[in-house]
């Protein structure tokens, strides 16, 4: 019911809105709880495990019960918290875990059978018979549970990060929040003031107080103005900080929209749903407040049961009264300005109850000392509580019932990084432990600090002490009058009785649970938490967690202190996977590389695949080629007949100078580089330190002390690291600087028998057998452009790779295919590039596999003994010299069926195929159109042993069974004419 | 039947209707002894299936089990409870393969349920060279007699049709298909094996930390605990993302780095994932629990840590793999992260040996795979400490493995550096 | 995690690749069992620990950090070039 | 030897991207400009400096600065090595340092406009704001999983780099945070 004239959002504009198909009106500045508490809603939602009915218990996000499901369709968004969610014009919720409405839930039917469905009753049934699980049980179980649903759509909504840095965050906007900002403001210091809420002020907006003889939302509005004068002063609402991580680094959500109708024009498509912060600041005062703690008594958890502070919330903010006959319970002196608000605004109170038989009277209202409400009736809307005293007990009609236990300190950032509470009697909570985390100061009540009072004392005095810590002078500012009643407490968590008294609501988790799992020895609070499941639920415990364990330490018969807590771990609050992973759906996962080749072959017909950050052309269909087959057999008959062209330019390409560049590469390569003659191209092979290949490659000497290298285009990373290690760790003497050219450099491999012609009449220079021997390398000039020339071959072809700055990489890749098609060639992808190098028994990482010597690649020739190299001495181990290692071969097919297959399994042709007879497995497979067959490399255990043995080849996922040739891998022109001629 | 009698639907009943007041502890929490023949140091899921398996197969009974703080309160706490045999490297393949039978006889065995969940898990890749891998794999799979099934775009598009087909840096092109593999409720193994073994008298001694292990004449004799010392015949350590620091206590340099894997839990959610899922590109595994939330990781945060805590960085890193691979659920929220330590080899693979000191055993190096692990990490371990001879399952878990470069497991391949795994 | 590169200053962990702990390079020739314990083994403390990263993302420098892998506290960085790593025996490990 | 050869065409890294303007924001690709890595040889530092004082005017720049101005200048672009933009370098630079041809291997942008230091802040995670982050710095960062070389040119104007490959990512992500920014409001 709305109070008119009364909170702070009073003369707003009327917003219209529906929730479970039913339009209210609502008002601008309202959630969508304090919406349909004003218009006499109470049932929203239904427990996690009994489906019991449920209300609004809070005002804040800590909320266990009021959570709804927001949108439609892809927009659908599950789990929100109606304590949380602004109503806006045309705001469509729905009610959660309920069918088929939240009035009428079938499940609800769970509640009956509680008494076998407590505490880890699943760990004890359900075993017979085994298969039943998967098939019967689990289903159900998976069904019953779960709150919201996904729409099931991809999330297609904009999300964004971002990245802020600051002298000091102030984390809440209460007292001492506003404080500490205010302090550090004026002291120039760069500051970011979050505020989870929508509006900044933190309780100061729920309480009938007032600070320097203003109503406090007045002192707030003035503080915030002069902040928002400040330059250095950066106010963010809405923004939850979710995580504290080391040396300052905080995490933050932002909900840039949640309040907004659905974007519907162009202007506000690109707008974020959310925004995830990520703020390195270099001082921290945590600032968030207390939450205040139900209390557990039978049936405490029905619609118009409520936190007495959420109540004065609602009715002091929102000007709403949640019942129109409430009434208090509670066991400490703050609970009681629920009850002078509520009077002072006209409500009915039916009852005062205070725990305390020395609990102060009220001034308009009576209190009951030393009684307890012991039950609760009305099933959807609160109808009745009972209260018991020395007396007996005694029935009371209300519909409304504001509780307190107290409140807990908002600790929980202060333990992310590890540190554990620490148990203060006098306030009956867990406070912060001192440097909890390294530059935090805490403020006020999250301190347990709980008057208005302290927190603005706190605030003040924290930002000055934080700043400190970065040699920033601050002064506070004089200290506003603000009330400092104490706040006088007297434990209470579980009023003795029969029946269910519920701590985590939402999860179903009651006295007798915590006390069952007890009994049963599990008396940590960590396995009580996992027994149970106390405090798993959305709210991670905040509402319930130090009752539980209070109630588990009275269990256990130890003391609070002992009995210890669970650690709260980060998020603070629950927070969209699409916020932190915003950028990365759709193609935005990993960047982009594209090769100056792109476009024109796109035009000529290329089919793209992804290698790595690249794409490259896999193959490039002609007009009548259907299958990727055809073009690649025709793409491999041309280079072999007569010329093809390739984009080559993702390979690696350092450029390595300096008068150590020859050393640096003997250390690095099995083989000698310090003999290479300018103008020369020599192979090279490099190992990890363990002794395993860690790349090839062929590497260029352009001068004396100039070198380029190559990579393979998947290890072209990991070189440059390792390159960089041995000249900075292992050998910072050697006088060497290198650095990445691959972009720098188009480069394409002219290849084919026609590729001499075609290269002698591109460039300046005259292109033959004696100016480019194979292996030869130097600087030519084409189409008026400095480029380089290699006569390196990775087809088996005569063949060239020619270099261009990459400016004009597109231009040359067009003309080299046109040139080359006029010789009845053309381009040639990755398919065709594969056969041609298996035909040759070239390898790639499909054999670098990371678990390949030389050894087994029958490359112990290229370790040179003339000099050690990196990785040399462990590539010696026994084990890695073993004749039976799997080692390179290659495999031709011999069965009718003329198949092989990559990642088959080789075996003796009259053995079992069982892992214990397994002799290796296929590495690469292609048809050679140049042999008329498949070929195929393999690790065949001691292979090299083998050559002309039959081997079996089992490949059961693609139903291949067959017998191959082992043979030697080098299929095509062993002698290598072709490549030399 | 020990202390906490045995479980069934009926029992669950009748004291349902009782008022849930003959419930029993499911362990004691009984002093430690002067000696034991066996003491395990750990109280995790290895430590205790060793003793419930060092008690049930091998008949000792004078087995205690050492704790320091609660049990099962290291990874077999903070996992994401995926089992599976998908190795491929001989040594890993027979292991994993004993490991998954042994699961799907193990809540029967333990009369405990674990929820084992034969729900099947999905290894998607997304390119020739990685399918050609995956076959490699599966082939294996098949080779030691485990169930392994291909499937192509289409076949897992009708499988799972919320994944990113469409729209995807790397396109999906199919997936391995492990029909027995699946989930299972991490903290029920461990409380399973603790009663099972509690059953047949091996004291589990809690807050009961190792701060010495004592040799004499080369062999071990007993430890030194924070509850005063302890003789013991044979000593096993079974104590990981800590093993370097209680097999220093003995002297020994372990080939093992700590580092910090994450997991994360999302709030509950109607069910939408009916399998474990991981992806190749971005080393993303999801799944669903049976209570709704989406239970998901990545990588290592790759920094040493025994923090037990991630790392931003990382996080954001597993929620854009989410994000690019699985858009239907990116508006679920993130619940609760947590890290656990990891005991990383250098070939990723674990560590199931004698010691150079006689009496002493070492069960470490469990990288990502302890959870699955775990039953027969027990049965094997049980079976070293009892015969002195290694399990025929775990023949390769050899400690000098390393240092002859014979057997090495790698199978990702990515060399030595402990935290590329 | 933020780490204070001596050139860049504070950066984000994101920026930077980690390699392991900072031991000392062997010689190439210092044989197999030296080498197979710097490839290896590992002291791995609870506590203080010098380590070698990357900032790879930034400005490419190899770091030694000396961080508390309890606390993740950063104790101390200096450029690994400085940190006299490299092998020492007159011709490094070449 | 040749045959008649008309000269190869150019083509620029963002060509057919750039420029865009969205929400008061400019994103254009910047002329291109021989650049030049110098990468001193041991004990060069100090004579490297001299030489490119003395050839182009500028001093070889401390960590995180840019020497020189628009048209001429010498980037810092990371551990010992700096990038020189507009001058074809001096020959007798080569005694003193590595130069390394870069003028195709990097996309060059200018983000320019009011809120250009908004838009980074949605992909460095380097503080690139005006009371810390002013004209003349620059920073070697990473920007959404690529190296980048992000430098302030004017008040209101960045001067961004990535490897010329990732051009295309490079404009898609700032067209994306310009694109948020703007619906903001």
């Amino acid at each position: 019911m709305r109070i008119s004239g009364k909170g702070l959002i009073s003369g707003g504009r009327r917003v219209n809105f529906s929730f479970n198909g039913v339009s209210y009106m609502g008002q601008e500045g309202d959630t969508l709880a304090s919406a349909l508490l004003a218009n006499g809603v109470h049932l929203v939602g239904r427990s996690f495990k009994y489906h019991r009915p449920r209300g609004i218990l809070t005002a804040g996000s800590e909320e266990p019960n009021a959570l709804v499901s927001v949108g439609k369709g892809a927009a659908q968004d599950p789990n929100i918290r109606a304590t949380q969610q602004e109503v806006f014009e045309g705001l469509v919720a729905r009610s959660q875990n309920c069918w088929p409405s939240v009035g009428h839930d079938v499940m609800a039917l769970n509640d009956l059978a509680a008494p076998f469905l407590g505490a880890g009753f699943y760990y004890k049934t359900f075993m017979w018979p085994a298969p039943l699980w998967e098939k019967l049980y689990e289903p159900v179980i998976r069904r019953a549970a779960g709150l919201g649903a996904l729409s099931g759509s991809a999330n297609t909504e904009p999300y964004e990060k971002a990245f802020a840095f600051c002298d000091l965050l102030v984390i809440g906007s209460g007292p001492a929040g506003l404080m500490a900002a205010l302090t550090a403001g004026r002291a120039g210091a760069d500051v970011i003031l979050a505020e989870d809420d929508s509006r900044m002020g933190g309780r100061l907006l729920a309480e009938m107080e007032e600070i320097d003889d203003k109503p406090a939302h007045v002192w707030v509005a003035e503080v915030l103005a002069e902040l928002a004068g400040l330059d250095n002063v950066r106010l963010m609402t809405r923004t939850a900080v979710t995580g504290a991580f080391d040396q300052g680094t905080y995490s933050a959500l932002e909900r840039v929209s949640h309040h907004l109708p659905p974007s519907q024009s162009l202007k506000t498509a690109h707008r974020p749903r959310e925004c995830f912060w990520r703020i390195a600041a270099r001082a921290t005062v945590l600032a968030a407040g207390a939450i205040e703690r139900p209390v557990a008594f039978r049936n405490n958890d029905r619609p118009g049961i409520m936190t007495a502070g959420a109540v004065r919330a609602y009715l002091n903010r929102w000007g709403v009264a949640p019942g129109e006959r409430i009434t208090l319970f509670a066991n400490n002196d703050d609970a009681h300005r629920t009850a002078r608000d509520l009077v002072a605004a006209g409500v009915h109170i039916a009852a005062v109850i205070d725990s305390r038989h020395d609990a102060p009277d009220g001034r308009d209202f009576s209190v009951i000392k030393g009684a307890v409400v012991c039950n609760t009736s009305g099933r959807k809307r609160l109808e009745t509580i009972t209260l018991r005293n020395v007396s007996g007990e005694e029935k009371i009609q209300t519909d409304c019932l504001a509780m307190s236990g107290g409140w807990n300190p908002s600790v929980h950032l202060t333990c992310h990084m590890n540190a554990r509470p620490v148990w203060n009697r006098d306030i009956a909570a867990f406070v912060p432990r001192a440097g909890a985390v390294p530059g935090m100061v805490v403020a006020g009540a999250a301190n347990g600090s709980l008057s208005t009072h302290a927190a603005l004392a706190e605030g003040a005095g924290a930002a000055v002490a934080a700043l400190g810590q970065l040699g920033i002078t601050a002064e506070a500012p004089a200290l506003p009058r603000a009330c400092d009643a104490p706040y006088r407490i007297s434990p209470l968590w579980a009023v003795p009785g029969k029946g269910r008294a519920w701590l985590d609501f939402q999860n179903d988790v009651t006295v007798k649970d915590v006390a069952q799992a007890a009994q049963e020895n599990f008396r940590s609070v960590e396995h009580m938490k996992r027994y149970t499941t106390q405090g798993m639920a959305t709210d991670q415990g905040k509402n319930s967690n130090v009752a539980a364990l209070a109630v588990l330490a009275d269990a256990t018969g130890r003391s609070i202190a002992e009995t210890g807590v669970t650690t709260f771990r980060p998020p603070f609050v629950p927070t969209t996977i699409a916020a932190m992973g915003a950028g990365a759906a759709g193609q935005g996962f990993k960047p982009q590389r594209y090769l100056t080749s792109h476009r024109t072959s796109l035009k000529r017909g290329a089919a793209n695949t992804e290698v790595g950050l690249w794409y490259r052309a896999s193959y490039f269909a002609k007009e009548g080629e259907t299958t990727w087959r055809q073009s690649c057999d025709r793409e491999v008959m041309m280079v072999r007949n007569a010329v093809g062209v390739c984009d080559v330019s993702t390979l690696g390409k350092i450029d390595i100078k300096g008068p150590d560049a020859a050393k640096l590469l003997d250390l690095i390569y099995t083989n000698l580089f310090s003999t290479l003659k300018i103008g020369r191209v020599r192979y090279g092979l490099m190992l990890r330190e363990d002794g395993f290949v860690m790349d090839d490659g062929t590497t260029a000497r352009l001068g004396q002390d100039h070198y380029v290298m190559t990579t393979t285009t998947a290890a072209a990373g990991q070189v440059m690291a390792h390159l960089e290690y041995l000249s900075q760790v292992a050998r910072p003497d050697l006088d060497v600087r290198f650095t990445s050219v691959t972009d720098q450099w188009a480069q394409f491999a002219v290849a084919g028998p026609k590729a001499r012609a075609l290269i002698d009449a591109l460039v300046a220079e005259e292109i033959n057998g004696e100016t480019y021997p194979f292996m030869a390398c130097g600087a030519i000039t084409v189409g008026g452009v400095a480029g380089r020339l290699f006569r390196i071959s990775f087809s088996g072809e005569h063949a060239y790779e020619i270099a261009v700055p990459a400016r004009y990489g597109e231009a040359l890749f067009d003309l080299l295919v046109t040139r080359a098609e006029a010789e009845g060639g053309g381009a040639y992808g990755m398919e065709a590039l594969n056969v041609l190098r298996i035909e040759k028994g070239f390898i790639t990482h499909a054999e670098i596999n990371g678990t390949v010597t030389a050894f087994d690649l029958g490359m112990q020739g290229m370790i040179s003994k003339k000099k050690s190299c990196w990785g040399k001495v462990l590539s010696e181990r026994d084990g890695l010299m073993d004749e039976d290692r799997m080692r390179l071969v290659g495999l031709k097919p011999k069965g009718a069926a003329q198949e092989l297959s990559a990642g088959a399994h080789l075996f003796e042709p009259d053995m079992t195929v069982e892992r214990v007879n397994d002799l290796g497995y296929v590495t690469s497979v292609g048809f050679s159109p140049t042999l008329g067959h498949m070929i195929g490399l393999a690790m065949l255990s001691a292979g090299p042993d083998r050559l002309g043995d039959t081997v079996r080849l089992v490949d059961h996922t693609r139903g291949v069974d067959t017998l191959c040739e082992v043979v030697d891998p080098v299929f095509f022109d062993p002698e290598g004419g072709r490549v030399r001629g | 039947m020990g202390i906490s009698g045995r479980f069934s639907g009926w029992r669950v009943l009748k004291e349902g209707l009782t008022g849930n007041k003959g419930w029993t502890p499911h362990w004691r929490d009984p002093e430690p002894k002067r000696e034991y023949d066996v003491v395990i140091v750990g109280g995790g899921g290895h430590g205790l299936a060793t003793a419930y398996y060092l008690a049930r197969e091998h008949g000792l009974r004078n087995i205690a089990v050492l704790e320091k703080g609660y049990l099962g309160g290291g990874n077999v706490g903070r996992n994401t409870t995926i089992v599976r045999a998908n190795y491929y490297l001989p040594g890993n393949s027979e292991f994993y393969s004993h490991s998954l039978r042994l699961w799907e006889g193990l809540e029967q065995d333990l009369n405990y349920n674990a929820m084992m969940s034969q729900r099947g898990i999905l290894n998607v890749f997304h390119n020739d060279g990685q399918r050609d891998a995956t076959i490699r794999r599966a082939n294996a799979i098949i080779n030691q007699g485990d169930d392994a099934e291909i499937l192509y775009r289409d076949q897992l598009r009708q499988m799972v049709p919320f994944l990113n087909y469409d729209n995807n840096r790397f396109p999906i092109m199919g997936a391995l298909l492990q029909r027995r593999a699946g989930t299972a409720r991490h903290d029920a193994v461990a409380w399973g094996y603790a009663r099972g073994a509690d059953q047949f008298g091996v004291d589990l001694i809690q807050n009961c930390e190792v701060t010495g292990i004592d040799v004499a004449g080369g062999r071990v004799v007993g430890v030194q605990t924070a509850r005063g010392p302890i003789k013991a015949k044979k000593v096993a350590l079974a104590a990981a993302g800590r093993s370097g620091q209680v097999a220093a206590l003995a002297g020994l340099t372990l080939p093992i780095e700590s580092h910090v894997l994450q997991a994360f839990v999302t709030e509950g959610l109607k069910p939408v994932i009916d399998h474990v899922i991981t992806f190749a590109e971005g080393h993303l595994y999801i799944s669903q629990s049976d209570k709704g939330g989406l239970v998901f990781g990545s990588y290592l945060d790759f920094y040493s840590s025994y923090a037990a805590r991630g790392n931003l960085a990382m996080q954001e890193h597993t929620m854009e793999a989410i994000a690019a691979m699985v858009p239907a659920v990116t508006k679920a929220r993130l619940l609760r992260s947590w890290g656990g330590i990891m005991d990383m080899t250098p070939d990723g693979s674990p560590i199931i040996d004698h010691t150079p000191i006689a009496g002493l055993y070492l069960n470490a190096g469990w990288c990502y795979g302890g959870f699955k692990a775990t039953p027969a990490s027990g049965h094997c371990f049980a079976h070293l400490i009892a015969t002195d001879r290694p399990h025929a399952a775990a023949t390769g878990f050899k400690l000098d493995r390393f240092r002859t470069g014979r057997g090495l497991m790698d199978e990702e391949g990515t060399g030595a550096q402990h935290n590329l795994h | 995690m933020r780490i204070a590169c001596p050139l860049c200053g504070a950066r984000d962990r994101r920026e930077f690749t980690y390699r392991g702990a900072a031991l000392p390079v062997p010689a190439l020739d210092a044989g197999a069992e030296a080498w197979s314990v710097h490839v290896h083994l590992r002291e791995n403390p609870a506590g203080p620990l010098e380590e070698l990263w990357q900032h790879e993302l930034g400005c490419g420098a190899w770091l030694k950090v000396r961080r508390d892998t309890v606390t993740h506290a950063m104790l101390g960085v200096v450029l690994a070039e400085d940190a006299g790593l490299a092998a020492r025996d007159g011709e490094g490990p070449a | 030897m040749a045959d008649v050869l008309k000269d190869l065409t150019a083509t620029s890294p963002c060509a057919g991207l750039l420029p865009v303007t969205i929400g008061g924001l400019t994103l254009s690709e910047a002329v291109q400009l021989p650049m030049t890595l110098m990468a001193p040889f041991k004990g060069q530092e100090a004579a490297l400096s001299h030489a490119l004082e003395a050839a182009h005017g500028m001093s070889f720049p401390a960590p995180n600065r840019a020497t020189g101005k628009a048209g001429a200048r010498a980037v810092w672009f990371g551990r010992a090595q700096a990038l020189l933009i507009g001058p074809v370098p001096d020959p007798a630079l080569a005694a003193h340092a590595a130069l390394t041809d870069l003028s195709d291997g990097w996309a060059v942008v200018r983000l320019e406009g009011e809120r250009a230091e908004d838009v980074l802040a949605r992909l460095v995670p380097v503080d690139v704001r005006i009371r810390v982050f002013k004209r003349g710095h620059t920073a070697r960062t990473e920007l959404k999983h690529m190296m980048a070389s992000v430098t302030r040119v004017g008040t209101k104007s960045f001067q961004i780099m990535v490897f010329r490959s990732f051009a295309a990512t490079l404009v898609h992500d700032l067209k994306t945070a310009m694109e948020g920014l703007a619906a903001r409001g």
